[in-house]
């Protein structure tokens, strides 16, 4: 199984979640985030002094999968969010050992 | 027996002498004149504090977090700019002496000297505090608009708006209105405002958003409305609540003399009709949708409170409340119709402060005490109805000419990145909470 | 010698003919009844930003975020309820003419007829102004509870409990106080609500918050209280800075005339008695908690004027100050306790209400210039002891019975998840600030 | 002959037997004295509004969300020990018996005796109101520093130094300036407060901000300002709409009598001048900065109501326009440069307050409508120049000593990890928003 | 070592850490996320336009372990977190190749 | 590749930042997060009543990289995020199986 984590940005959440029930994929957990990339952040004066705003918002998206599923995933994810412009962000797999269910103590593939 | 004249005389002189005094130019009783000032003056304080703080707090709590900055900014420069606009152009156009149909006297020229301003002869206060008390009123009227086209429009538009409203579209109807014109003339009453400053004020906001257009966001790809919702019900709430002890001034306050009879009658209507307002809206939210809506409730509290205002010195308690009630539930529907007709109000302006004014004139034509249908005769009444239709067919076609310049040579709105971004960022290059973790989707 | 008579006697007609007019069929001199009635006007307006504004915002900002919106939805809805309850009924049974227990007459009936309502023969302002005046008493009344309740009470069950208060419970007790029924009669007094307000407010809320039963979370596995942080210090700061500031308007109107140096007297009592209360109260939670605690500093500055509120009038600025500060040590003794007997009160309202209303009126009894027990005499104390006495009783039983027959046939509180997601969700659909990161836990 | 004498003299004295009355020993015509003591009663709780909403709010949003606890409890406060302080001391000192520089009687005896202050028999409102009128002006001063030392002093020192700015510091300047002492004598004109409220509370925030070193993290190793964001821009503005709103109270009721023509100049100045600097700061910040400043069209806001604050009473309305314009530009180009030469001021108000009062007092000079230099005479001109110096130099070497004690026996500042934390959790042990994800860097 | 990836209701985050000290387990790190999944959202009205809360608040606890603590970790937030009722959560087991801290370098169990 | 994931006290973002671009490492994702371990939180009262802070605000840091670079950047982190103090945090390094870009679908190395 893999964890597939997703980074987008954050108008692009609602496409990418439709994307993801197409193909059948249910469960997914979200987070808030700063990024810093290639994307740069804009200069801001407050009261005549600059400062800097470098971390752009961005959302964390993950997902465990089946590894027969992965690609699917990558696929649809890639389709929904991206714009074309810098900042669109990442994807990264990462493995994952077991997952289990809390409420059912279901182990493995049964418990996504 | 001419000893006794003599005697008898002194006895009738000395009442004036003890209490009356010369005030721009006028003989007045000194007491009363000073009782009628200050009543102004205070109510005065009362109506900027609604206009300052309570719409500008309403407005920043029903839009989302990333444009509070923005509208907060707009709210500053209303006030700001109608004070010039109003001192420069507006107030002379209003109540200077003219035609029926505009003034031409008294620009930038609010001093001692009344004989610029006849119409306002029978006013008692010093002219410094009725221009103060109306400029609030001109200002209120362009204010009414800044909630409606929110997070979209651009501010340089947006500021020029206002400055065509508080000088020329506002005052020209005023004219008509209050200041000895036409409208006047045949008998249309508009106590504190329900037409001159709410339907006013909403027409001009229903034609910005109608030409702004919605939200991004605001309707899904099927056109079906999607709710945008407001950034913070506790700040709308403080707006509300400012608003409505605001309005004890605003309607108390346009007795324009400290008549306490009248002022305790308004309060009461004003009570009453705010009661209904808010207990109605809150029952129909709660029947149509399972929930009871703030937000509706807090319209309908000045949904009432509009709907009395142009009649609250006119009509006995009961029927205050009955037009506050009602009004309450034509806002909710008025609310629910607007979303879907595509009109994104996101502050609920256009219904409650068009809606609450048309059916509050409209009754005072029914309730008026002496003239309304109830006591029998229909004239007044048509008076009324033709009152309302100047005005939305004035202010309709001159904002919708405003709006259409302005699209024309600036545009009306913000580039969709900015939208996207916030107006706080885009045009003010700062958060409103940047201690705050803000949701970004 | 008839002929100096006759010019004497016209000297004496002169000037009632120049300054004295009818009103509500009483004669009066005009010019006073014009102040009298403009400052209870303001005062008016200055009560209800404390209602409207202070309450809401203060109780709003000591609840979690989770049910702001509720809170503020009561809010609306204990100002609008209350005006209709308190004129269909309330008025009548509290200023009406009947017996020293009750008033029979004037029930939905608050026109310029004074004869219905003999126990106000002696007020000088118009009969709205008054009865609009006795209303935000009896709102600020019922409002105490909304707070100490707050975060596990069903919405109907607090819409029908406001309405029994303002048209039942609070106009009964009120005839015998301030109605002309036996406890006025007996000589007890209250100058501005020590007892008829805040006593009244905070046995209800006691009442109600023993019968709920304490918020989820608030005691561990062992009993021992646990914390539940307000959402909002600076929503709970503004909240008493508006009740502060209102509260000149709550005792200084309540000499219902314009007794200037009276009102003076007032403010003065009133600013060194909320002072007092407000150091006080930080420095014992100081000592006793090693850090200055703000919210028991705010519920002090209120302790503080609560416990001049029944006095203002009567005692010189050293008791005040006097009163006031001990007020608050009272008050952060009496939060600790109630915490401690399970009586979850999310606001403070029953100490800062109740006792500081109980230990105000006793020092009444015992600093009046005239009357107290400093001047020699025991009697005025035990008359002040006896109303309280009543208060608790009359309020407490009556308000057991409502609270116990509104759990019977609705259920007091939410269900345990509702509790958990937040009545703002649960019974507004919505969530007061839809931008913002809120903590899950 | 002597017949027609007796009636003549009843027709004079009569007036005086209806109208007249004894007030603290004087004879005063009694409708005027109770309109005059109206208007400042009235004018204290819009000045209390703005001084515990206005400041309070003002400077909790300026603020970091970990420090505004803090601010608040500073506020509260600063209120309570200020009444205290000026009671005990102050009131004597200011305006008591003494000689040109020194009051030396009436300390904690603020009664009826009008006898030990002498400065004041012109007053017409009653001795209580006079003293709560200059206590809440006291009490001003004292707080606007408090915004400026924000986020780092010491709460015990915060304390220490408000009780000896209101009740020594203050007063004594207050005696020269309007108690009667030296400085009025030569004839300087401080309408309400330009510099001993404003100049005073400026002077004593930027030695504070020197002695306390600029925040941490406000300058980065290269010594170059780095800005410090305040928490709530809604907040901030609320602040700032309630002290405009109080302001027609600070300087409308420095009347100190219900003459409302002089009332109606004040609030049309007042207006004018408001308006003037929320546009010309937003313009210069707009024009230096690329985007539109909501800060510093706020800070506008305020400069311009302190620029017409000494000058109100005097110059016409085109003056007034004039001055808050320029003030307006005035305070951003200072905001700049004190954030250069590292005075770290959170809230601006060095540049609001102290610019906005020296302008005020030199365009008093200028525009003063008999005494101005415009009208040819350069004497008074100097006079006032005079009074800001003296301003200057007491206010700071009091305040410096002052600071430099608590700084030897004390220390002014928090420690380091404590500023880092927030006070809110180091000196009050509790979060400003618990419910809320507050970001950490 | 082992990442041990537990998604719960928040309101049983201190239940979860008391059962997490009780086996000796003294550090983790804490996250708030939305979760979509079996658990349905509810719909909302405002001003009678409907909105779908589908991401509903859950909590994401990290915590490293040695492989050996896995099994007695996991039984313990599941005893802990268990409702019964869907959307209780789930656990993601995924491998560490090294666990540094920062204020001593120690690596790998010793840093955890 | 790894994913090289460090809890940080937050006040040390700037600096941490600043050590990884002054290494060449341009990409980083920052979330906000609570931390429990051997740091102890605090007892406040409010109103009396006593509560404990025992989750304190930490900011957690990922980091994906080459294989090659990851001594490198755990370095520079442990140099800027190191005061000595106990809380100072942690280092985890995960493997990662595969990185996209979003943008362009770039894939592994090349997507960083
Ligand atoms: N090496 C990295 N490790 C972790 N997150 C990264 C890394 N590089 C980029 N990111 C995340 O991806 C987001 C987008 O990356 P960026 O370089 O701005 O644009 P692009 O996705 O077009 O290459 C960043 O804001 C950041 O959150
Ligand atoms: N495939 C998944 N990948 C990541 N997180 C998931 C996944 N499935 C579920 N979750 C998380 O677990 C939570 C609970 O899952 P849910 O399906 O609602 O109930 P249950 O845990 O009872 O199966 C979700 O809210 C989500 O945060
Ligand atoms: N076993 C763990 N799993 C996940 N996160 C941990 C673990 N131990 C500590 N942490 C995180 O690291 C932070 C610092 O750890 P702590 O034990 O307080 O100090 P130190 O880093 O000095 O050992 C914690 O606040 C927590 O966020």
């Amino acid at each position: 199984m893999k964890m597939i984590v997703a980074i987008i940005k954050p108008f692009k959440l609602d496409e990418v979640k439709d994307a993801l029930t197409n193909i059948g994929i249910y469960g997914m957990t979200v987070t808030e985030v700063k990024g810093f990339g290639r994307q740069k952040g804009h200069t801001e004066l407050y009261r005549g002094a600059e400062y800097v705003i470098d971390f752009l918002p961005k959302l964390k998206i993950e997902i465990a999968v089946d590894d027969t599923q992965v690609e699917k995933v990558v696929e649809a994810i890639m389709q929904a969010a991206r714009t074309g412009r810098i900042g669109d962000g990442k994807i990264f797999i990462l493995p994952i050992d077991d997952v289990i269910r809390i409420r059912t103590g279901e182990r493995g593939s049964e418990a996504i | 027996m001419m000893f006794k004249y003599v005697i008898l005389s002194l006895l009738f002189i000395l009442p004036s002498f003890a209490l009356n005094g010369y005030v721009d130019g006028r003989e007045v009783d000194k007491y009363q004149y000073i009782l009628d000032s200050l009543w102004v003056s205070i109510s005065i304080v009362f109506i900027f504090l609604m206009h300052a703080g309570g719409f500008s707090m309403l407005e920043a709590g029903f839009v989302r977090a990333k444009n509070a900055t923005n509208i907060i900014m707009k709210n500053i420069f209303t006030i700001s700019i109608s004070a010039v606009a109003f001192w420069l152009i507006g107030f002379g156009l209003m109540f200077g002496n003219g035609n029926d149909f505009i003034g031409l006297t008294g620009f930038m020229q609010i001093r001692e000297n009344i004989n610029l301003f006849n119409s306002l002869s029978s006013y008692s206060p010093p002219l410094f505090l009725v221009f103060i008390f109306h400029l609030l009123f001109a200002s209120t009227a362009a204010t009414i608009m800044s909630g409606t086209v929110a997070e979209r429009i651009k501010f340089p538009v947006y500021m020029i708006s206002v400055f065509v409203i508080t000088g020329l579209i506002y005052p020209t109807i005023g004219k008509w209105i209050w200041g000895g014109g036409w409208l006047q003339k045949l008998g249309f009453l508009d106590f504190a405002g329900g037409v001159m400053v709410h339907l006013n004020g909403a027409i001009i906001a229903l034609i910005g958003a109608y030409l702004l257009g919605p939200r991004i966001g605001k309707y899904d790809k099927y056109g079906k409305p999607r709710p945008i919702l407001g950034h913070s019900m506790t700040l709308a709430a403080l707006g509300t609540f400012i608003l409505w002890t605001g309005w004890f001034g605003f309607n108390g306050g346009s007795t324009l003399s400290a008549d306490v009879d009248l002022i305790g009658k308004i309060f009461l209507n004003n009570t009453l009709a705010a009661a209904g307002g808010s207990i109605s809206s809150l029952f129909v939210s709660w029947y149509l949708f399972k929930k009871a809506d703030l937000t509706l409730s807090m319209n309908g509290t000045l949904a009432g409170l509009v709907s009395i205002t142009p009649g609250c010195a006119y009509v006995v308690p009961e029927a205050a409340l009955f037009i506050g009630t009602i009004a309450g539930i034509i806002m909710v529907l008025g609310v629910i119709y607007l979303d879907k007709i595509k009109i994104d109000d996101p502050v609920g302006a256009v219904a409650v402060h068009g809606l609450g004014g048309i059916w509050g004139t409209l009754m005072l034509g029914v309730f008026h005490s002496t003239e309304g249908i109830i006591t029998g005769s229909f004239h007044f009444f048509f008076v009324e109805l033709l009152g309302i239709i100047v005005c939305i067919a004035w202010t309709g076609i001159t904002s919708f000419f405003m709006f259409y310049l302005l699209n024309r040579f600036i545009g009306l709105r913000v580039h969709e990145e900015e939208e996207i971004v916030g107006l706080d960022i885009a045009e003010h290059g700062t958060e409103s909470y940047p201690n705050f973790s803000i949701k970004s989707y």
